[in-house]
């Protein structure tokens, strides 16, 4: 019977079962388990649950070292900028040891880090990084949308033997959500259909699967069906339902929360060009952030990023707009 | 040799007491709107309560074109450096008349007219930035010195080894200020730093660049005075850095709670209590306020009388009130303007 | 009359020429300047030209705060993989902090780096790291194929008051081409077309420009005419150059250096499924590297990376491909 | 007590020549290689001659099963370690019989089954993967301590400064050695080292973690095993890391030539005097090379002979010599192999 679950409650589920379930899962990050008092301390130890100053690139790196060495370290970094003090290890040494050396070791490692809050964070903590981790081999990158799948993402990272960053969409903390009994797993590179629909396919991750899906309502309500397609996760990305989705319904917009050119929306309509092009029967349609950092001020914040409203017109645009003209 | 606080003349006394005042009822106000205003300060607000005496007895050392770059928790500084309180408190309240105009908030106060480049949210970086300013008086030949301010826990970050160490090489006009207020967010010093576990102090950190290091009572403002007096003076004649542990006690919690939209937000109680139940620890730190030690000398000294400093007081609290009115009353940014100041 | 010169030679012309021309420019970085024979250092002293200790962030850093309060540095960062310990400087620092503080303050600061260096430097040093650039409000990305655009470009680079990633191939490093007399200045955002052809459009950057010219060459001798493309900046990037070409042609290729979901192809692929879907009349297709980072031997080095075949044949395949079915 | 240098048996001690013997012979061969047999040897390759004392004087301190973290310089420790030198080669010359099968080369060697788990080639960033692995031995309690090698120039990188203030505060079992060879690269340490322009010892740079630092002569491979010895045994009761610099030069340049191909890539003069014009520090260096120095100790009191000395010489010289005969006869891996290990 399915529990229903906090997104932010579903991964310290995660984590703690999976600590439980082997040894060698660590935990540590800044401004953690400060106190025994520490409910993972309380549970693990001070040995598996630590914390760590502010040094990023130690905290990363001593992972990829203890992981070399047997451990399963996840590292706690609250906002995914502070990765970019860090950006080496992330992309520069995590993904690539394995292949330099000939396979002979591996790195499990999970990165976890918010990201995303639109709450009047301003320019430096409120953007969306995972574009410049896509496309690097031997790095995963998960981006759940719904406590079932943030908890199922954590265990499947957890468990798996690359370095994993896992992104957790700070405004979807609080949400709740149902939650599979049992140890639930969601495999990488498995999107999701969250809705299903005939006319037109949204693309959509985190917290715009939830703004794609308000805004599917709404287009319902005018007897628009959409189809709204989560990848869940976005390396290994999951092309293929994606275009499946394209074939059937023949349109396509993307929504993101990075401006346009730093989204993973491009990057998705790229592959559909290639791959998908014949099932198209408009242009794509991307709805992402504006080209600006994100201002600190709310009614300049909201004007910049995508919205239920743009998200609708997009639809009807992409609907109103001919077949190419052979 | 560079002057001391014992050559300070009273209207400056005067005038560093009433700074310090002023950034105190300035972040008391701050606070006060989490209740008073709810959602009219956004994102994460951090106050420099406790740190009066520090910034204002190293800021009194300044020469009138010396740049000062702060960390996120930025709001006191300007007020000393002359930024319209306005206009602080607007950008703050996210609004148009905010010296940002709306764009930076409360993490991401600059005013350049006024000697105050930018201050960057990311910890660290802005070390390296005020070394670049530096680097910039020092090729420009400006006469400019730089203060640079970060706290206990930035100085565990990459780019303050690396940039003091190429301070020191270049002999860069700039004065680094540790500010020790023994928390970096929830995390006790005690649980993250080497020389603190060690029980020694943290301008040992110096030894490495090979460069002057002192550890300094942050409470006391005439000893903040002379130490980064000093150090001044030392960087004014080409000596380069010095690195100043300022040690005192941020009063307040790290910042307001951080919640999720529409969860309101507040400022809870510091963390000494809330995390590590150490009443007394925090009780001590509010006995030992430099606020309330310099009124004391001040008065005990009769550099003021008792009616003079609470005319002063009553002076410094007339001049928030008018600045949350202000603030209140100035319009949001329209969503179009921000479109602009992407590219220069 | 246009002169002959290295690539880099070239930017090195720029450089003197415009530290020439405005005291406020200043150079440095690792390893160069060592000593007062260093040219740099015998024409502008040892406070405009410095060497500095491995030491990015501060190096980056530095230049950040130093041209808020005036001064234009170019930092010489060698590969531009260096840049990563130092990522959040590049990419949440220069082109933040003027936009943050409501216009108040510009960051005019060049960084430097060579990149693609595919001679065995393996998987740490092979890299492309543009994408991870791209898309970022308030930040240029230079990325030169020819000595003269190298020269244009790094002028314009200067001369921009906000900041630029000026990528330089090394593989292109003692390639010589000619150069325009006088002050040559090349915009960014205005994309050139290097070969001009009706069949179908090739758009790549740096060295794939010379190996989509190689392959034209070949797919001529076949009778099939390809324009090539070269944005030359990726940020900003001029879709509408890419776009005219593929209204004319109705084909598009795109050649990139790195794994294909962190390429610029990628990127300008979705551009076109957004922008140019009605004139396309088969496919795009992308010719970047195979996802693995670069091995080191050399036979899977060659294996991984785009060649000229691998042009031609992906030119050949989009020519076959059928029109979409509408 | 950790045991010291005067304890050393005669076999280990001849042990100890033979490997150092081996690192200088291999990366004359290596050295050899691009004159010999250019093209064989891709990208950037750097030697460890001159470093051989600091090396075996190390790693002789080690137990069974320690680990090693080196730097991209990292020929000479696996040597030591006992990965065949024939697959070391092979990796070099790009071949499948590489120890990493061809995907690494000269800068990203790995033999975790002899305990050298890989090595990084962006500066810095092994040190904080060797306290992981120091990091994972205390948390699974296997007693192995981590032998963590770095250069000079290194030390002024981030990673450097978070990782040891972590080490320190964490009590890892791990040593830090900091090879100060005089360069970075083309850069001379008084151009860029705010210790060593000051004249003090770089080991001071200890002083910000406040865990010991000691300097050592590292051309005397017995004073290097005294004092790694020491902090080896620091490390192992469990008392957290120890700061060792090891002073020694770098006979071979940097690395070969940076050319673009196809021209040719060789190995230059030394930047002593192809940058610095420095002829007779580099003639000095050469005097004081501490391969020489030890088989003439050996000789004097008794260890060896001189014909004994002969034969060790031409032992590593052969298999050498059939190490390169290996790595050429080895074939070249496949294209397509290099789909392979970017998952694990
Ligand atoms: C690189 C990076 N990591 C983490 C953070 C999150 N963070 C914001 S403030 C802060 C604490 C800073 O402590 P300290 O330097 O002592 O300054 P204080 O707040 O005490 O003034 C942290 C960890 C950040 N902004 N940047
Ligand atoms: C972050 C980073 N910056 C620059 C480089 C280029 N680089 C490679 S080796 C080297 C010099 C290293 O000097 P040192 O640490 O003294 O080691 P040594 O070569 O003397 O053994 C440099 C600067 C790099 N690999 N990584
Ligand atoms: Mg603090
Ligand atoms: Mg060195």
């Amino acid at each position: 019977m399915p529990r229903e679950m906090m997104f932010a409650e579903a991964i310290a589920v995660a984590i703690t079962e999976e600590m439980q379930r082997d040894p060698n899962v660590v935990f540590y990050g800044q401004n953690m388990a400060m106190t025994d008092r520490d409910p993972f301390v309380r549970k693990f130890g001070k040995d598996r649950v630590r914390i760590t100053p502010i040094s990023e690139t130690a905290e990363l790196g001593i992972a990829i070292g203890a992981a070399m060495s047997g451990l399963r370290p996840i590292v706690e970094l609250y906002m995914a900028e502070f990765m970019l003090v860090a950006f080496d290890e992330v992309v520069n040494e995590a993904p690539r040891l394995r292949y330099m050396s000939g396979g002979q070791v591996k790195v499990p490692v999970v990165f976890k880090a918010g990201f995303g809050f639109a709450a009047g964070w301003a320019g430096q903590h409120s953007n969306c990084t995972y574009h410049a981790m896509m496309g690097i081999p031997g790095l995963k990158i998960a981006l759940p949308s719904t406590s079932a799948d943030a908890m199922g993402l954590m265990r499947a990272a957890i468990r798996d033997d690359n370095p994993v960053v896992y992104f957790h969409h700070y405004m979807l903390t609080i949400d709740k959500g149902p939650v599979p009994d049992g140890e639930h797993l969601v495999p990488f590179g498995v999107a999701d259909v969250k809705r299903a629909g005939t006319d037109v396919t949204i693309v959509a991750t985190a917290w715009m699967v939830k703004k794609s899906l308000a805004a599917a309502e709404i287009l319902a309500k005018e007897g628009i069906s959409a189809e709204v397609v989560d990848p869940r996760t976005l390396s290994p990305l999951d092309t293929k339902t994606i275009i499946d989705s394209v074939k059937k319904t023949g349109r396509l917009v993307l929504v993101d929360q990075a401006p346009k050119h730093a989204s993973a929306a491009v990057v998705i309509a790229g592959e559909v060009a290639e791959q998908g092009f014949k099932y198209l029967k408009a242009p794509v349609k991307m709805v992402t952030a504006l080209d600006t950092s994100v201002p600190y001020s709310e009614p300049m914040e909201s004007f910049v990023l995508p919205s239920e409203q743009k998200i609708v017109d997009a639809v009807k645009s992409v609907l109103a707009a001919q077949a190419a003209a052979v | 040799m560079a002057a001391t606080s014992k050559d300070l003349s009273k209207d400056k006394l005067i005038w560093m007491y009433t700074q310090m005042l002023r950034i105190r009822e300035f972040e008391e106000r701050v606070k006060r709107t989490f209740v008073e205003h709810p959602g009219v300060i956004r994102g994460h607000a951090h106050l420099g309560d406790g740190a009066e005496a520090s910034i204002v007895g190293a800021l009194a050392t300044r020469n009138e074109t010396d740049l000062v770059m702060p960390s996120y928790r930025c709001h006191g500084y300007p007020l000393v450096l002359g930024t319209p309180a306005r206009a602080l408190m607007a950008e703050i309240y996210q609004r148009k008349d905010g010296i940002c105009k709306g764009f930076g908030g409360s993490m991401h106060l600059a005013d350049p007219a006024h000697h105050f480049p930018t201050a960057s949210g990311i910890i660290g970086q802005g070390i390296a930035h005020a070394a670049g300013a530096a680097y910039a008086a020092q090729v420009k030949k400006t006469g400019q010195i730089v203060y640079s301010f970060f706290g206990d826990g930035s100085s565990k970050q990459g780019a303050f080894h690396e940039t003091l160490n190429l301070a020191a090489v270049w002999k860069l006009p700039v004065v680094f200020i540790l500010e020790n207020n023994q928390y970096q967010a929830y995390t006790h010093i005690s649980l993250e730093d080497a020389n603190a576990i060690a029980g020694e102090p943290l301008s040992q950190k110096a030894k490495a660049y090979s460069i002057p290091g002192v550890t300094v009572d942050g409470t006391d403002v005439r000893k903040v005075y002379d130490e980064v007096g000093k150090a001044a003076e030392r960087a004014r004649a080409g000596q380069g850095p010095t690195l100043i542990e300022s040690q005192f006690y941020r009063l307040s919690p790290h910042g307001n709670a951080i919640t999720v939209p529409p969860v309101p937000t507040q400022f809870q109680e510091h963390e000494s209590i809330e995390v590590y139940g150490r009443k007394d620890e925090f009780a001590a730190a509010k006995k030992n306020d430099g606020i309330v030690k310099f009124r004391e000398l001040l008065i005990g000294n009769g550099t003021l009388t008792e009616a003079d400093a609470k005319r002063i007081e009553e002076g410094v609290r007339n001049e928030m009130e008018d600045v949350v009115k202000f603030a209140l009353a100035s319009p949001l940014p329209k969503g179009e303007d921000a479109l602009n100041y992407v590219w220069a």
